[in-house]
């Protein structure tokens, strides 16, 4: 078992790296010690769309491009460091569609270069992608043109889930674009609420919901690792902390506050 | 009875709901209003359409994670999708990236989710937008999220029908890549409409009335509905229907 | 809720019908229930592979074809009325492989024209398949041939569970191949050991574990209906009932009067 | 220590497991002897590598359904995986569905399973194939399940490494499309393998005997590594290593 800033030390600058959606056990700990370690350069890929966690990083000066579908604080508003970014250019955006990034991910995940997706084609998001690629239906059975969407391999994916058991399985319950994410990318970081001593590969009940160890590079404990987020069943979202972060992060000075203060200060040495 | 906005363009939803071929309605995150309207239906009619808000959890069916939605579109499974847009065309397109040149735009917004493929694949899409303005409803969009109409040569089995806005609810002709309006709002005229909107529509020679809120609806979304509702969107059934969850 | 002689009566003739392996859930009650109810021209799919279900039905002459990548009664040897069929020719055969199987699979649950799939290329399996198609890689990165597998869409699956709620919501554990069946195929027949009130859907722990109800056309009580097949955690296969099929249908009159026995014998009339 | 044919092959096949390239072992259905050669060698070294029996249960590690081992097999995690057939020819390709002019063969097996996949992507295919005889070991299969070699432009990064019998192990050099001698079995001559083989390979000069099985390993297949593959295998883990599950 790592600790968390061990994990952060183990995504380097450059990296891709895949973000949860919002829903979906987004390590926000890590995240914060993502901050602190000052990583740089990061290449984003939302799965398939974020939002403090990615803001946070843009903010911070950790990214030099987003793939996204969207980037959104959801009911607290936009993403005040995301769009900041990207109407500066001091960010490069990728924009994508939520299934061409399930999509590019299952590629991965089954060894191709490349997966086809209906739909895009009219769509700017196609006319700005040189790496997307339309073709007549190849097989000429009268389908019409159809959409390529290349293979994405981010280098490190990080979550955040309720329970790890002592071999590495991972409880990821229904959230199973967290296995895709797993599968696709070449490191797994993990951080959980509290570890189990029986396998959660004992029982199919539990199997059903697990991701197996041989996927996961570490895991480190970080209580209440997705605060303020929320964790299903274990916390709901801090609504009020996060439209606090919305408020702060609309001016630079306000965002540099909030992340010396959450990220810096005294509240993030308690992690 | 008297009725609020929110509650008058729940109702005006519902009713482009009721029809046998919505057998399954699916609301993206943050969507209170549609999904307001798809629960009332399926009370209304005992059961169908189903509704799968998306990011809902006893209202949320889907088990196979984030890309089940889009499968389950791509499979003809879903009937009735909604799309909202920062700005909306003539010819239906959508746009959600943002306003100005691309692709550093003067205003981002946060991205087109899965608006580039939903639109493509789910029949009944109707979009969705209260404020009627013409910062919304431009002649062309600075960024096509989704395209209205394709040409024969694309895929597609699904597109907009309708368009409900506070003003007004206009249908959308994909042949002739126009939208036609069906109804104003009540208290509103066809002067309002077509000062608030940048781009060019049919208009029929009598425009009706869309309807006002039925009184039993509103004591369904009022009570039995809207406890459904604050399941997933607590604020919301609070502070429109006045149901705690 | 219905029985299962009315499941059996909602397989058409003539239909494609997709059946799960041996060890994930094989409805042997309902396929009792097709063999008495005389369905003919049966279009097997095995997903990706199967036996006593398939090797039974090609037995009892309801099957026109089969694709698979295997049909085989595993310890218990070859699948005698499948080898008898294929030499004899009175089945036609389409040989696949495992994942070419899951990916035509796959492809349908996108709701796209075919997929990708390496490997198979030099394989007698292509070669005897007009239907795929092997082109050069049309990303233009130096990939090479690569093989498009085009979408099957079953019209039937049948599978057998522990378990559904009264939504219609069935317990598929970690098979998640019945998941990939359910969502590409028309229709869903399902039998169960049992019902539960509560729905399944209710937690997130049985959720994971579970098939949304809006894939499955009917539900229909049978208990120990995967027998003599096992279904994990709650019954083993019988291997000396395999077995004695397996002796017994090395010929048609031994399969003849093994059918007679327990498809429309007294030991069937129990069930 | 005397020891059973069984138990040689399951020691003959760990020794071509305790590599550092072999970080993850699949064994496909109904193989207890690769299986036990595997569970064998993740003793001998502690944990590593990992083993993945397909239809075991606790030491199934798979939870995405059947297609997850061909998955990971895409993905580069499985680095070994053994395969069989009902014939194998010199240039290691294979048959497993049946003899004679396809499709109606004078002899139908099962079929090909996953072979003409992880033939391709499984860095180290073991052939076990405990029958030596002229039947087997063909001069050209009748019908190529999975080829043991393959053109340039064909994405492959597996493929064959070893031909492991009851007679003998060969080496598969694919760039010379041969198999080559490694040793023979002890009491079994280099005659009865050239008269027992359909096709050429190459001989070295001096023949290696195959070691028999080191006596502790023996031991641990018949204590702690016998109760592991009786969980997966009872019948052959009762038979062949006299340990009851």
């Amino acid at each position: 078992m790592e600790n968390v800033d061990a994990l952060a030390a183990m995504v380097p600058d450059g990296a891709m790296l895949a973000l949860p959606p919002e829903y979906s056990f987004v390590p926000m700990t890590l995240v914060r010690a993502l901050i602190r370690r000052r990583v740089k350069d990061l290449n984003i890929l939302t799965v398939p769309i974020n939002g403090l966690a990615a803001d946070m990083l843009i903010g911070a000066g950790c990214v030099a491009s987003v793939e996204c579908a969207a980037v959104s604080l959801g009911e607290a508003g936009l993403a005040p460091r995301f769009s900041a970014a990207v109407e500066a250019g001091t960010v490069k955006i990728k924009d994508s569609t939520c299934p061409a990034i399930h999509t590019a991910l299952q590629a991965t995940e089954k060894g191709v270069p490349f997966m086809p997706l209906g739909g895009l084609i009219g769509s700017d998001i196609l006319n700005n992608r040189d790496d997307w690629k339309v073709v007549d239906d190849p097989l000429g059975q009268g389908h019409g043109r159809i959409v390529l969407i290349p293979a994405i391999q981010p280098d490190v994916a990080i979550i955040h889930s309720p329970l790890a058991d002592r071999d590495g399985n991972v409880w990821i319950g229904r959230r199973r674009e967290l296995a895709t994410i797993a599968h696709a990318a070449k490191t797994l970081l993990v951080t959980v609420e509290a570890f189990q001593d029986e396998s959660l590969l004992a029982n199919e009940a539990s199997a059903a919901a697990t991701l197996p160890g041989f996927y996961v590079s570490a895991v480190a404990e970080a209580k209440m690792g997705a605060k303020p987020l929320g964790l299903v069943e274990h916390y709901a979202a801090d609504t009020d902390e996060i439209a606090a972060y919305a408020r702060a992060a609309r001016s630079e000075a306000g965002f540099d506050a909030y992340v010396q203060r959450t990220v810096f200060g005294a509240q993030a040495a308690a992690e | 009875m008297t009725y609020s906005r929110d509650e008058f363009l729940i109702t005006a939803i519902a009713r482009l709901l009721e029809g046998d071929d919505v057998r399954h309605v699916a609301v993206g995150a943050a969507s209170p209003i549609p999904g307001a309207a798809a629960l009332l239906v399926r009370n209304l009619k005992g059961g169908s359409p189903r509704v799968a808000l998306i990011h809902g959890k006893a209202t949320n069916p889907f088990t196979d994670g984030g890309r089940e939605i889009f499968d389950a579109a791509g499979q003809g499974r879903i009937d009735v999708f909604f799309l909202g847009g920062v700005q909306i065309d003539g010819e239906a397109n959508l746009n959600l990236v943002g306003t100005g040149t691309y692709p550093n735009v003067d205003k981002r917004f946060p991205g087109s989710f899965g608006s580039a493929y939903m639109y493509f694949t789910v029949p009944k899409v109707i979009l969705f937008r209260p404020e009627h303005t013409r910062r919304v409803f431009v002649p062309k969009v600075d960024f096509i999220s989704a395209p209205g109409v394709s040409d024969p040569d694309v895929e597609r089995r699904g597109g907009p029908k309708y368009l409900v806005t506070e003003l007004c609810i206009m249908a959308f002709d994909s042949a002739r890549r126009r939208f036609r309006l069906e109804s104003v709002s009540p208290g509103r005229t066809l002067e309002e409409v077509l000062d608030n909107t940048g781009f060019e529509f049919d208009i029929p020679d009598v425009v009706p009335e869309t309807p006002t809120p039925e009184e039993d609806r509103l004591s369904l979304l009022r009570s039995s509905v809207g406890l459904e509702v604050a399941d997933t969107y607590p604020a919301f059934a609070r502070d429109v229907l006045g149901v705690a969850a």
